[in-house]
């Protein structure tokens, strides 16, 4: 079950980021083909979140670069890259939690409702509105939220919540959509379901990548997995060969023994 | 107290007119409200529009303050007899918080509301909000800052105190009575008060053959700690050290700095409010000989012929009992004392309106100054000649208590220096012409 | 927020006449604000001019916290408008409604330029951030006698020029005729504040404020949208600047001093910043009670002090605002008619 | 007279007043979240118990400044409990009752003490000279105290419980909470510290400035160029940051003028902010 291109749409090349004299990510290169689903893992601390800031944008790197379709990405900004077609998640519900289910979405839609300032005070971006708005809907009826529009997010459930917020993402029509740990905190049902959409985002011809604690998931969902340990690559592969690489079972082992209950990324 | 509280029965049912006019009173009320109606037709009403609170109120309040005693000693008296029928005389306060704006509101109600006949101001910042008004309306307005005279302000009259040219006066006496004083320091806080004094100040020195030691010193009127200034001025040991016109919570703190400094010179500076507080800071013998112009109100020589201010002794002592010797300063006697020379027109126009009683005041060119018979001046200077300037006198503290030295003339001085005047002035921007 | 955030108004018969009602409220309101003046004495139609002029102010400072911001620089930039105006019309003899405008756009202009500092900045650093650049400017005033007059700034501006025509003759002088004057622009400034606030760009404003980074996420250029708050709301804030300049006549430093920037986050924050209308209701309110109730009962020297108590009871007791009283109030009518939508859910 | 050394000497007192007020001013905003616009007034109130108990009353000075640091700690904690408590989500509301409270307080000293300043004579006459520069007792007196109390709050914050707790708080309200910190009982303590603060400054210069209702604005104005130059959140940073601003302002309002002074001390802030917006010593981001 492939639909994946050799091209990569979005690579890492010796990536790092320093915070003081802390690294957080040191050296770390992966590539992410087009059309693949491609799961970030590794133990708590490694560098996930740190990495995905990084290529989203929210912190330049200290060295090394992104590129995204060929392009040299690193260092811009959030809002350009969104407008590239790179488009991140956050972690848990993070929503415009004041508004309605819609207008969460058509916030969402910002790049594709450009109007002029005059047109948007005149009331001459009607017809563009109305498109975003139907645009909206539809994104709404992909997540079978259609009928919780009018609704303000927060009388929603957590998992429509959680759904919400990757149709935002969606709704800025993206090539790549990074997803920020999509599964956590839902139960099997829930975690089923986000799969199968996850599924269908890439079948309607987007490239994702996600960042994830549940290993299940990751391997039943992912073409290909990146694992990195302290910062840096530690292996790169489909989910058998990286399932069963002495390393990261070693990675995952220690960390879990050093670790002890409850630690938060 | 009785007439406190009877304004604020009156303003309260004006009030309750105005605001609760619903469908049915509107008809009744339409344009013809702002219609002057007199509550007494023995009664004329002055306008004092000032600062009531805020932080320059110290500059209004103790006025209408001193107001009030006027007009209970004149209402008691009879009143002002203006053309054979005696008139009480009753003060309306506003409140302009010092804001051009709420000037402008002030002085519509007074005119339009109150129907008074004559408006007292401290002018500054508030007079420019006024002043179309006073064009339009006809309206007598006084100010205590003549830098708001100009050649448009034909109804604005500075009938009392023409700061800060009065200065040279105590300059002059200085230098005629301590020659062998030759270095001179100013500093000042940089606004609309202390710069043209520091004007006059070097105008003065320059006459008086005083050098300058250094260029006048500016400060922040938000300055509370003085000491680096004091030690700036005191570098070069001047022989005197010139305050300036800085309020009084700026002259404090730097007379007690030069005196911690050790400064033993000559002060002169244009006022020393609460002196006696000074001296409690530094010592009798430090202040001994400080040089300004404003006499205490219990000096006798207040009471020399030719000052025209009325029971100078009496109305200081009744003030102190009223509202308390710490809450006195020139201010108290100064609008009273421009009401003094508002009777006094009023009577020989035989009327209260503004136009008659502008023009009886310049009668002649020279009008009855608290201080004695004054000129109506300053064509040179603001372009009118609509400040009553004439004698000033010269304060010396002479064993803790402040003494008047002397009445001198300003028109004399400025006969023989008004060059200097002019040629400083210009300086430092502060002729009619170059204001704004 | 649901009441601004929301989208346009719904098509459908309901909405239909919800929005007549809408404008038939609109012509009521218009009718008592052109008959207020006649029920007024004149010096009450003098704190009436202000009054709307403080309305266009406060309503301009509401559309810059829009983006989650608060500035204590916004009277300065008022005071840009001010002195921008003022100077066209003295030194330039530029006419005084083109002034005016051209006084507003350079309000704007300062706005742009003052972004690139202060957007660098957020939350309580912009607080003093603006503040810092507002009292730079004032500094600037103060110390550049030529052009802007110093301490004591610039007066005898040029009023409003009075209509003359055959029949017709308006002189702007009266504060009844320069309160419709202001009224005009105020109110079509205000329609134009409330279209961009009810627009996509309002919307983006409002995400900006409750997740900046979901919006950036999403494509929104948060410094670019910050920005144009700031220009927008400086624009009219230049605009009530002008107003004012042009009919008092007078300006300087101390009047845009963060004293009186104090006043419009009074008004604000009284009156209740969730809704377009909260800090029109708390600078009417509060300017009747200072202005008018207080004065009026003969309060000179306590008169700050019950200003005061006031401010202190109403952020206490009404935390979201007067205008939360409507609200509150509605919400309670609705109760007793056993209506099923209170919607006046309040904002968070 | 060695002018360079009387300049430091005058700087160093200047510092000394102005790090007692920051610090206060500091210490309230980091517990509670709020700018106290009223901090101002607070050190205003201090001067005028100086005023009343020692130039009105008699009573010896030193008794009236801590009477004066005492009952200015107390407004303080009237203001916690009356409106800082009740707002503590609502920092703009905060802001908003401080500066209700600071017209009542400036109201209050006009109607007790009228409007014109009020007037303390000196505790003492008597002078030292230090390299040629004339330091009053009166003076030292004032860095002595504001040095003591600075190194008391310190200890305190360092080794008490209350001290952790304070600390705690202004790192992270939720997280103290958590840690089974009251809140209240914190806040009520940094209120008092804070405002007490401000009010000994108050009363321990009152003999030096000529207090008057409205002093209080001169006063809030340079407090917040020093926080913003040290950091709004930095205890540390208010007391450098005061230092830093008193040596600058004073030495160039000996050598040039105060005007000039002024707008050194604008653009100082000014460049800090453009440099590092969070302050000298600010580590945090607040938003």
């Amino acid at each position: 079950m492939t639909m994946q291109g050799e091209r990569p749409i979005l690579e890492a090349r010796g990536l790092t980021r320093r915070f003081g004299g802390l690294i957080a990510v040191d050296n770390f290169s992966f590539s992410v083909s087009e059309g693949a689903i491609h799961g970030l893992i590794g133990p708590n601390g490694a560098g996930k979140t740190t990495t995905f800031n990084v290529i989203s944008g929210f912190y330049a790197p200290s060295a090394g670069r992104v590129f995204f379709r060929g392009l040299d990405i690193s260092g811009r900004k959030t809002s350009a890259l969104a407008a590239m077609g790179l488009v991140r998640t956050f972690q848990g519900s993070t929503l415009f939690q004041e508004f309605s289910v819609l207008d969460n979405i058509r916030v969402g839609r910002h790049l594709g409702a450009r109007a002029g300032f005059l047109s948007r005070l005149l009331g001459t971006d009607r017809q563009s509105e109305r498109e975003a708005d139907e645009r909206a809907r539809e994104t709404l009826a992909f997540f079978g939220l259609e009928e919780l529009a009018d609704e303000p997010v927060s009388n929603l459930p957590h998992g429509h919540q959680r759904m919400l917020g990757m149709a935002v993402a969606l709704a800025a029509e993206p090539k790549v959509l990074l997803l920020d740990e999509p599964f956590t905190g839902m139960n099997p049902e829930e975690t089923r379901c986000m799969m199968a959409l996850v599924r269908r985002i890439r079948e309607g011809g987007v490239t994702v990548m996600l960042v994830e604690h549940d290993m299940q998931a990751v391997m039943n969902l992912c073409d290909t997995i990146t694992v990195m340990n302290f910062g840096a690559l530690l292996v790169e592969g489909a989910p058998e060969a990286v399932r069963n690489d002495p390393a990261v079972i070693e990675a995952y082992l220690g960390s879990a023994a050093a670790d002890g209950a409850g630690h938060v990324a | 107290m009785s007439r406190k509280s009877l304004d604020r029965k009156i303003s309260r049912r004006k009030f309750l007119g105005t605001t609760a006019a619903s469908g049915t009173a509107l008809a009744a009320m339409g344009s013809g409200l702002s219609r002057v109606a007199f509550a007494d037709s023995h009664t004329i009403k002055i306008g004092f529009l000032a600062p009531l609170t805020g932080p320059v109120s110290a500059w209004g309040k103790p006025g209408l303050d001193g107001c009030l005693i006027w007009a209970d000693w004149v209402n008691a008296k009879g009143g002002v007899n203006i053309g054979g029928q005696s008139y009480n005389i009753e003060f309306v306060g506003y409140d302009n918080e010092y804001d051009a704006a709420k000037a402008r509101t002030g002085a519509t109600k007074l005119i339009k509301e109150d129907g008074v006949k004559f408006i007292m101001m401290l002018g500054g910042d508030t007079w420019p909000g006024v002043q179309k008004i006073a064009e339009r309306e006809g309206m007598l307005f006084s100010t205590l800052l003549p830098s708001d005279l100009s050649p448009d302000t034909k109804t604005l009259l500075a009938p009392c105190e023409v700061h800060p040219i009065y200065n040279v006066t105590g300059v002059e006496w200085m230098a005629e009575n301590k020659p062998d004083l030759k270095t001179a320091v100013i500093c000042a806080q940089d606004d609309a008060l202390g710069k043209p004094s520091v004007a006059t100040y070097l105008a003065a020195f320059e006459a008086a053959g005083i050098e300058m030691q250094d260029e006048p010193l500016f400060f922040d009127p938000a300055t509370t700690d003085f000491a680096p200034v004091m030690t700036k001025l005191l570098a070069g040991n001047p022989d005197i050290l010139c305050l300036d016109t800085c309020y009084a919570d700026y002259v404090h703190p730097l007379c007690e700095q030069a005196f911690q400094q050790g400064y033993k010179g000559q002060i002169i500076s244009c006022t020393a409010d609460f002196y006696q507080k000074i001296i409690e800071k530094t010592s009798a013998e430090f202040m001994e000989g400080f040089i300004f112009q404003f006499p205490d109100f219990d000096d006798p020589a207040l009471n020399s012929e030719g000052v025209n201010f009325v029971n100078p002794n009496e109305f200081y002592a009744e003030y102190a009992k009223r509202y308390g010797a710490s809450e006195w300063s020139a201010v108290s006697w100064e609008y009273a004392s421009i009401m003094d020379l508002w009777a006094d027109a009023a009577g020989k126009a035989g009327s209260a309106e503004p136009a008659a009683v502008l023009e009886a005041m310049k009668a002649g060119g020279t009008g009855k100054h608290a201080f004695g018979t004054a000129d109506w001046w300053g064509t040179e200077l603001f372009g009118i000649d609509n400040a009553l300037v004439g004698n000033w006198p010269v304060v010396a503290i002479e064993g803790g208590k402040a003494t008047i030295k002397e009445f001198r003339s300003i028109p004399a001085w400025w006969d023989k220096h008004k060059d200097l005047m002019i040629k400083h002035m210009t300086a430092l921007g502060q002729m009619w012409n170059q204001r704004g | 927020m649901p009441e601004t955030a929301g989208a346009m108004p719904a098509a459908g018969t309901g909405g239909a006449i919800r929005q007549l009602a809408w404008r038939l409220r609109l012509v009521f309101l218009f009718a008592a604000l052109a008959a207020l003046p006649y029920l007024l004495s004149y010096s009450q139609q003098e704190i009436a001019v202000l009054l709307v002029i403080n309305v266009l102010l406060v309503s301009s400072y509401r559309l810059l916290t829009l983006t989650g911001e608060w500035s204590l620089g916004h009277v300065v930039i008022m005071g840009v408008g001010a002195y921008a105006s003022a100077l066209l019309a003295k030194q330039l003899g530029v006419p005084v409604p083109l002034s005016m405008l051209l006084g507003g756009g350079a309000a704007a202009a300062v706005a742009a330029i003052l972004s690139f500092p202060l957007f660098r900045m957020k939350g309580f650093y912009f607080l003093i951030g603006s503040f810092a650049a507002g009292e730079i400017i004032r500094l600037i005033w103060k110390r550049f006698t030529d052009p802007f007059g110093g301490p004591k700034g610039l007066k005898r501006i040029d009023p409003f020029p009075d209509i003359e025509t055959g029949f017709l003759s308006i002189d702007f002088y009266e504060p009844v005729n320069y309160y419709f004057l202001a009224l005009v622009v105020v109110s079509a400034s205000l329609f134009i504040l409330y279209r961009i606030e009810r627009s996509r760009i309002g919307l983006t404003f409002h995400a900006i404020h409750w997740q900046d980074r979901l919006a950036e996420s999403v494509g929104v250029d948060t410094f670019r949208y910050r920005t144009l708050a700031f220009v927008i709301a400086s624009f009219f804030a230049g605009i009530a600047g002008a107003l004012y300049a042009h009919y008092v006549g007078a300006v300087n430093p101390t009047r845009f001093s963060v004293d009186q920037m104090v006043y419009v986050l009074v008004w604000a924050v009284v009156g209740g910043t969730a809704t377009f209308h909260g800090p029109i209701l708390g600078v009417v309110v509060l300017t009747v009670v200072n202005e008018i109730v207080l004065r009026a009962l003969g309060l000179d020297t306590v008169r700050p002090l019950i200003y005061g108590a006031i401010l202190i009871l109403s952020v206490l007791y009404l935390p979201n605002g007067l205008e939360s009283l409507g609200t509150r109030l509605r919400a309670r009518l609705q109760h007793w008619r056993g209506g099923p939508d209170a919607t006046g859910s309040e904002p968070a | 007279m060695d002018l360079l050394w009387q300049t430091a000497v005058n700087a160093t007192y200047a510092a000394s007043y102005m790090a007692l007020i920051a610090v206060g001013l500091v210490m309230i905003f980091g517990v509670m979240g709020v700018i106290n616009f009223a901090h101002g007034e607070l050190y205003m109130v201090g001067a005028y118990c100086v005023v009343f108990l020692y130039a009105q009353e008699n009573f010896p000075f030193l008794l009236a400044v801590a009477a004066g640091l005492v009952f200015v700690g107390i407004v303080g904690i009237v203001m916690e409990r009356t409106m800082f408590r009740p707002l503590r989500d609502n920092p703009l509301g905060g802001l908003i009752a401080s500066i209700g409270f600071l017209l009542i307080l400036q109201t209050l000293a006009v109607l007790g003490f009228g409007r014109r300043m009020g007037h303390v004579p000196p505790a003492t006459q008597d002078k030292a000279e230090i390299f040629g520069a004339v330091l009053t007792y009166q003076r030292l007196f004032v860095i002595l105290a504001a040095i003591l109390l600075l190194a008391a709050l310190w200890a305190f914050l360092r080794r008490s419980k209350f001290g952790r707790a304070l600390r705690a708080c202004a790192q992270d309200a939720e997280a103290a909470s958590l840690q089974g910190i009251s809140m209240n009982q914190t806040a009520r303590i940094a209120m008092f510290i804070g405002a007490a603060l401000a009010g000994v400054a108050g009363a321990l210069t009152a003999p030096l400035v000529s207090p008057t209702p409205y002093i209080g604005h001169s006063i809030i104005v340079t407090a917040f160029i020093i926080i913003i130059v040290g950091g709004v959140g930095s205890l540390e940073g208010a007391v450098i940051a005061a230092v830093l601003y008193a040596f600058v302002h004073t030495f160039v309002t000996t050598f040039f003028d105060g005007v000039i002074a002024n707008i050194v001390g604008l653009a100082l802030m000014f460049a800090v902010l453009v440099v590092r917006p969070t302050g000298l010593f600010g580590a945090r981001e607040r938003a």
